[in-house]
């Protein structure tokens, strides 16, 4: 076991694993974070602290993970590169570890330009990949970057990263996987999918470089809420294409919101018999009480209990 | 001079008034006038919507009655009848085919020597605007006068020859030079329907009903006319159209030749205006004309 | 006194419109202020942003530039150079407090006498109202 | 090369305002390259600054000159005769330029006319891009001559984020993928698989900017 | 021998320079073939029955709207100041043609001025005499001549050439809402015009363009029965007018004006392009894009030169031997861009005639 | 959208058209001044220009049906404007002597039209003259409205503008002649 972790052990088992996802507070209300996590609990095995998502200032996901800690559920924390240089970002992992922290899921992060802060300067000192081979080797070598020194603990990380198969250069985002599989990486959360063809095609190509063996592969999933919602994303968030038929069918549905979930269940089922894909990230955003409605009507309860 | 008159079955019926105060004027002028032996109907409008041989044909009758008389000047005071006659004149002047086959109709060949001319066009040739206001007794100065052409006076210009064809002055020059005010306005040639007024009453009360209102718009006391038929739907028509559009007009509508004859004189008994629909009484007050 | 007041024009005029449409002014019989200097230059594109400025700076109370229609300027680009000359003048104009009316341009051919004519007179009025120049 | 703009007039009227006469110094190297502080620049300048200060009654008097390049003294040294006539010194060479003059002329103020921006080259007549950020370890071997460090809004090393779309970076704005265009390049010439490889952490502090200024130091070329 | 470092002129050959073309008309075909010749060191006599050069495009305007729409009405100004100033054009202005004897290549030709009569001798006769515009009050339907605010293109161009404005003839105001009909004179078989005089759909969009920069708040409509594009940048301007939501081209052919002398409520009826049903509008300015025809007296002319015409009365050109050529609007309707084209050739021919080749 | 074939067939119309009339409808390029300067364009389900095409097309049954033809006042307006010179009232002639001879023979919602150029017709031949009051009588109890314009009778008879009865004309025989003739000219043909 590298890390002990519910997640770990759940993949490590060949189990379908399920993970939400849960944003922390724009402030220090512990409540908000209590309150989404009972909407997720008994639905998912761990559950994904956001790290000041696009750029907007929020709880820090560490402080949020050991809240859930707290509560006996399991955080995987976010950490993107953009807000602290390699000394501030292991410094973290320290911390987090401590707390009981044992999942990381090692990203670059949203621009500045989209949050609240537009005049900050990003750092990016070290970006997502090298972040995943830093936490490796202070997991692996026992050291801290480019040291000799062993660090006074033991830093039990299951490492994870997201990959984009919807990003462009479409060849290259393949290969970005095989590099951060290179750099260490334990499991893979992909971007919302939507498009199953060119999910399909990632997926094929990933088969054909041997990579689907090396990594767990947890496959992305929003359910839609409304057609203007879908319009929305497929205009203007980078990285989503939603196909024409999704967005007919949300328009024509008298209850969108069912329809959204009903398509939701259907990829899920459809991404539970994929090679490779051994577990799905559902991503509920502001809709996490739908949680236990969506992973009921995919079949994905119970829960199994891994120990 | 001397000229064949074609008084048509209008002048010889419901447009006396015409025909009296022609007569009236053409004496005062000193323009003879000699009724056509025999003359028959025109056959406007439903010759020509028949056959094409018959509306050459049917007006060839009179105008070959003509020219045996000795004519080679023909008056038609009506549009429909003048724009036949023309029209007839025309085509055969055109087509020998043609006019060697209406010429096997008729009893006596017509040679095609009879110009036909409305009265209009006969004063101004004959007396000329120079000349029309020395007879004048009585100033109708003040009143405004809306002259009113009809549609086929000067249309086509090919066959009719006369005037401008879309704006014509002859009426209102002859008017004017003898003291009259006439009006500048934009109707003088809209057709007013008569060709509907037995089967579709509903369109000439239409047509009628945008004449008198642009005449009206521009300020007529009086609409001054050259055919009878224009005359019945204009003069007659005025209480269906308050029916219809509940726009009361009471314009009264004269003949050109009933102004004429108030200027140089007659009486208006003389000139048929008892036989008007719309009196003249109140337009025409101030001048102690009635 | 402002009543008294007669505005001094710069005009910088194309030879290949705006001088042409100068002269014509003459043949029209109609009238320009007196006050109004012509300068003429081979095209529009020619003005320097320093000549337009030093015009400014050395007493005109405004200055004109007249330049060929856009898409007719016989040197391809001269008069689309002397406008987007003009905007950068423009902002240099307004952080230092000096009125952008002052620094103006007319795009026309060699027969818009008139057009030249109305253009300078109404230039004159506008300066009228805005009084002399604050940097003579 | 490097790229400035002049800075707002009135910015510039601000710190002038306690002098009555001044020299506007330009440079005639990259500033003139870019029109932002040549001889004509002076010119510019010049004239609006004294129509300015004449407008608020308080006449300014002001020397013009032009060196060759303000960054090396020995050009700079030319401008010592006007510069002890005047209060201060208005610079508008880039900030290197402007240093080079304070330093020459110690006991007198000297201020920036422009904003230095960056290195970069012309895109067109009037365009300039940024195109280094002068790290001091060039990857452009690796990157297929397109660097990720001046050109990507991340500075990421290991290929593009999940934002790149259609060839254009997350922020939108027409601002294109350096990422995208690494690949293209590298795909033309035959060379994807330099993408393949992991660029490990960069060494920021030795190589570029948190070590005060670097110095570069050729024993063969000292007198 | 040519002497070294001396300019020599493009196509200038021995004798060449001697030789002098008498041109009829100082229209742009005239001037522009006179300053074609000129410089290639051929020199011209002009002939030109009016007091000042230029023809009928002499009194257009500008039609720039927020920018150039390519009229050309600036490039015969440019010309008629160049061919005044070159050498080697001689200008005779209010002259007319008189007897003509000699041969080709050798013309004797009488001219007279004013009273005077003078004898030249030419080696070409150019005939570069222009069109007339069609007579619109041969359209009575339309009103011009009696309506006051029915106007031909041709006066609004004078109009806006020396006032600089558009105004309403009735009273002077600046109109709101302005029609332009075109077809007025062309394809049309009652007066014998069955030839598209080309340039007014171009010339009559030019003028809607520079009308509605000018005056932003004037409704214009353009009746129309179908629309000819004529030059190189025809079809961007057709694309911005259609932009323009002031600016209404209607496929429709008014059948009458309705009004007075000075009505600035001149109703006419159309076909509304979405209703397809017909409706009555009232405009205050009436503008005829009136046809070009072959001039009143282009028949003694063609006496006079033995030059050929086509069916439709303009002039074709006659045997290359003849020693005299036709260039321009004469040889059938085009703008000042088409004639400039064809001057500059015809000025090649006479070029090539003169120097044998 | 329609798709239309020219062929022998679409160009018979405009052939018989041609060859009674003279008129080539052709040659309309639809400017629509027909239409438009049209005094009774309101009144009709195909406009004179819309018809020109329908005929072009050789579209009979449209042009007949609509009924077009009878609405017609000869007003001779659009004749005179049509930039092409056809004779449009000609041609309209021409459409309705198909229909009075019987060549055709098409649904027509305005029969009291023709109907009434029969009766005029008749009427001419009996007295050689219009004999208004029994053109106007006769039609009305044909038509089954009787009453039409009855507002107008009155006043009409009591100012002497209505004749009783008919008045001859001395010309009636010849006439006569001339109308058998015609009809048996046209009946042979």
């Amino acid at each position: 076991m590298k890390s002990g972790s519910n997640l770990e052990k759940i993949l490590e088992k060949g189990l379908f694993a399920v993970t939400g996802e849960l944003g922390p507070p724009k402030g220090n209300d512990i409540e908000v974070v209590k309150k989404k996590a009972e909407f997720l609990k008994g639905y998912v095995d761990a559950i994904n602290i956001t790290d000041n998502q696009t750029a907007i200032v929020r709880m820090s996901s560490i402080a949020a993970g050991a809240l859930l800690v707290q509560m006996g559920l399991e955080p995987v924390i976010q950490m993107v590169t953009r807000d602290r240089n390699r000394i501030a970002m292991q410094s973290d992992i320290f911390g987090a570890t401590a707390l009981g922290v044992k999942n990381i899921l090692c990203l670059t992060g949203d621009h500045q330009s989209f949050g609240n802060q537009v005049d900050s300067k990003n750092v990016h000192d070290m970006d997502s990949i090298q972040l995943i081979d830093c936490v490796r080797i202070m997991r692996d070598g026992g050291t801290i970057l480019g040291g000799e020194e062993q660090i006074e603990g033991q830093i039990k990380m299951f490492i994870g990263a997201a990959a984009n198969p919807f990003g462009d250069p479409f060849e290259f985002r393949v290969i970005r996987l095989a590099k951060k599989i290179n750099a260490g990486v334990d499991f893979i959360q992909t971007q919302c999918i939507y498009d199953m063809k060119r999910f399909k095609e990632w997926m094929r190509m990933a088969g054909d470089m041997g990579l689907i063996e090396k990594v767990h592969i947890l496959a992305g999933v929003t359910p839609l809420k409304s057609a203007g919602m879908a319009r929305y994303m497929n205009k203007n968030v980078s990285g989503i294409t939603i196909p024409d038929e999704f967005i007919n069918r949300m328009a024509k549905a008298q209850k969108p919101a069912e329809e959204g979930i009903k398509i939701c269940v259907e990829q899920i089922e459809e991404l539970k018999e994929m090679d490779g894909i051994h577990g799905v990230h559902i991503m509920a955003i502001e809709w996490e009480h739908k949680m236990g409605q969506i992973t009921e009507m995919a079949g994905l309860l119970p829960r199994p209990a891994v120990s | 001079m001397r000229y064949a008159y074609f008084p048509g079955c209008s002048l010889s019926a419901s447009a006396q008034d015409y025909d009296m105060s022609l007569k009236w004027v053409c004496r005062f002028l000193g323009i003879e006038l000699q009724e056509v032996r025999d003359w028959v109907c025109c056959g406007a409008s439903s010759a020509h919507a028949t056959s094409h041989l018959l509306s050459v044909a049917i007006p060839a009758i009179s105008l070959s009655h003509a020219e045996q008389s000795g004519f080679d000047q023909l008056t038609a005071p009506c549009l429909a009848c003048l724009s036949r006659m023309k029209t007839a004149n025309q085509q055969m002047g055109a087509d020998q085919a043609l006019k060697q086959k209406i010429n096997d109709l008729l009893e006596d060949e017509y040679q095609g020597t009879v110009q036909v001319l409305h009265p209009l066009e006969v004063i101004l040739k004959d007396v000329g605007l120079d000349s029309l206001g020395k007879g004048v007794q009585k100033r109708l100065s003040g009143l405004k006068v809306a002259c009113y052409y009809g549609c086929v006076l000067t249309r086509p210009p090919k066959v009719c020859q006369f005037d401008n064809t879309e704006y014509p002055m002859s009426m209102d020059n002859i008017l004017r030079s003898v003291g009259m005010e006439t009006l500048d306005w934009a109707y003088k040639t809209e057709c007013c329907g008569v060709s509907m007024t037995l089967t579709r009453a509903d369109m000439v009360v239409h047509l009628a009903h945008k004449i008198l209102r642009a005449a009206k718009e521009v300020g007529a006391d009086v609409i001054a006319v050259c055919c009878p038929l224009c005359h019945a739907n204009l003069d007659m028509r005025q209480n269906q159209i308050a029916d219809r559009y509940g726009e009361r007009f009471d314009i009264p509508v004269l003949y050109f030749t009933q102004f004429l004859g108030i200027v140089y004189g007659a009486y208006s008994r003389e000139l048929g205006f008892h036989r008007l629909m719309v009196s003249p009484e109140r337009a025409l007050e101030n001048y102690g004309i009635l | 006194m402002v009543e008294s007041f007669s505005p001094r024009i710069v005009a910088f005029c194309c030879d290949k419109s705006g001088y042409v449409a100068a002269d014509m002014v003459g043949k029209l019989r109609l009238s320009l202020p007196e006050s109004l200097d012509i300068v003429r230059v081979p095209c529009a594109g020619r003005i320097d942003a320093l000549h337009l400025l030093q015009a400014l700076e050395k007493g005109a109370d405004g200055v004109l530039i007249f330049a060929c229609h856009e898409e007719n300027c016989q040197s391809l680009t001269g008069n689309i150079r002397a406008k987007a000359r003009m905007g950068y003048l423009h902002g240099i104009m307004e952080r230092i407090g000096l009125e952008k009316e002052r620094l103006d341009l007319c795009n026309l051919a060699t027969n818009n006498g008139a057009k030249f004519a109305e253009t300078v007179l109404q230039k004159f009025d506008e300066l009228k109202k805005l009084g002399p120049s604050p940097v003579e | 090369m490097i790229k400035a703009e002049q800075k707002p007039v009135d910015e510039i009227l601000d710190f002038l305002k306690p002098h009555r006469k001044i020299l506007l110094a330009g440079c005639n190297a990259c500033v003139a390259v870019c029109h932002a502080g040549g001889e004509k620049e002076v010119g510019i300048l010049s004239s609006a600054l004294k129509m300015a200060r004449k407008k608020a009654g308080q006449k300014i008097e002001i020397l013009e000159d032009c060196s060759t390049r303000q960054c090396e003294p020995e050009f700079v040294q030319e401008l010592k005769e006007k510069a002890e006539e005047v209060e201060a010194v208005l610079s508008i060479a880039c900030g290197v330029g402007v240093q080079t003059v304070a330093r020459m002329f110690s006991d007198i103020p000297v201020y920036p006319g422009l904003n230095t921006t960056f290195m970069g080259e012309t895109d067109e007549l009037g365009v300039w891009i940024e195109r280094c950020q002068a790290c001091g370890n060039c990857v452009l071997h690796v990157t297929g001559g397109v660097c990720p460090v001046a050109r990507c809004a991340k500075q990421l090393l290991n290929g593009p984020c999940g934002g790149s779309q259609d060839g254009e970076c997350e922020i939108g704005n027409d601002v294109p993928c350096a990422w995208q265009q690494i690949y293209d390049r590298l795909k033309t010439i035959g060379q994807l698989h330099r993408m393949e490889e992991i660029i490990p952490v960069k060494k920021w502090g030795r190589e570029s900017r948190d070590k005060g200024p670097r110095t570069i130091s050729r024993e063969d070329l000292k007198l | 021998m040519i002497e070294p470092n001396k300019a020599v002129t493009v196509g200038q050959r021995p004798g060449v320079a001697d030789q002098n073309v008498l041109i009829l008309g100082s229209g742009i075909a005239g001037i522009t073939t006179a300053l074609e010749l000129s410089e290639m060191g051929i020199s011209s006599t002009i002939l030109e029955r009016r007091d000042r050069l230029g023809g009928q495009a002499a009194v257009f305007a500008c039609k720039a709207s927020e920018k150039c729409n390519k009229c050309f009405a600036c490039v015969v100004d440019n010309q008629i100041q160049e061919v005044s100033r070159r050498s080697g054009i001689r200008i005779l202005t209010e002259s007319t043609l008189g007897k003509i004897s000699g041969d080709p290549g050798r013309f004797k030709v009488q001219i007279q001025s004013g009273g005077n009569e003078s004898r030249l001798e030419a080696s070409v006769i150019l005939v570069a005499t222009g069109v007339d515009f069609f007579n619109a009050r041969q359209k009575p339907e339309y009103g011009y001549g009696l309506f006051q605010n029915v106007i031909t293109a041709q006066d609004l161009d004078e109009m806006l050439h020396a006032k600089g404005r558009v105004l309403r003839p009735s009273d002077g105001q600046v109109p709101s809402r302005i029609a332009f009909f075109q077809c007025v004179g062309s394809r049309d078989e009652t007066i014998g015009h069955l030839w598209c005089s080309k340039v007014c759909c171009a010339y009559a969009l030019r003028f809607m363009k520079a009308i509605r920069h000018q005056y932003p708040e004037i409704e214009t409509s353009f009746f129309y029965i179908d629309i000819q594009p004529l030059g190189r940048s025809f079809e961007s301007l057709l694309e911005a007018c259609r932009q323009d939501e002031r600016m209404h081209l209607i496929r429709s052919l008014p059948s009458k004006v309705y009004g007075h002398r000075t009505s600035t409520d001149l109703r006419i009826r159309f076909i509304d392009p979405v209703s397809g049903g017909i409706t009555e509008e009232g405009f205050d300015l009436i503008v005829l894009s009136i046809g070009m025809t072959p001039r009143e007296d282009a028949d003694q002319v063609a006496d006079l030169l033995h030059v050929p015409k086509n069916e439709e009365g303009f002039y074709r050109s006659p045997p290359p031997d003849s020693g005299i050529f036709v260039s321009g609007a004469c040889k059938g309707p085009r703008d000042i861009g088409g004639s400039i084209i064809d001057a500059k050739a015809t000025a090649r021919e006479i070029a090539q005639y003169l120097g044998g080749v | 959208m329609m798709k239309i074939e020219l062929t022998e067939d679409t160009q018979k119309l405009s052939r018989e058209i041609q060859s009674l009339t003279g008129e080539n409808v052709n040659l309309c390029y639809q400017c629509r001044k027909c239409s438009i300067g049209c005094p009774a364009v309101y009144e009709m389900t195909l406009k004179p220009h819309e018809m020109m095409r329908a005929i072009q097309l050789g579209l009979e049954e449209e042009v007949f049906q609509s009924g077009t033809v009878w609405i017609c006042l000869s007003c001779e307006t659009c004749n005179t404007r049509c930039p092409q010179d056809i004779n449009i009232v000609r041609v309209i002639d021409g459409l309705r002597e198909l229909v009075m001879s019987g060549h055709v023979d098409y649904f027509n919602p305005h029969p009291e039209i023709p109907s009434m150029h029969r009766l005029f017709l008749k009427l001419v031949e009996r007295y050689g003259r219009i004999y208004e009051m029994g053109l106007a009588l006769i039609l009305n109890l044909k038509m089954v409205d009787p009453f039409k314009d009855i507002d107008m009778a009155w006043p009409m008879l009591s100012r002497g503008k209505l004749k009783l009865l008919p008045h001859k004309s001395g010309g009636v025989e010849e006439l006569r002649r001339v109308m058998s003739k015609i009809r048996e000219i046209e009946g042979e043909s």
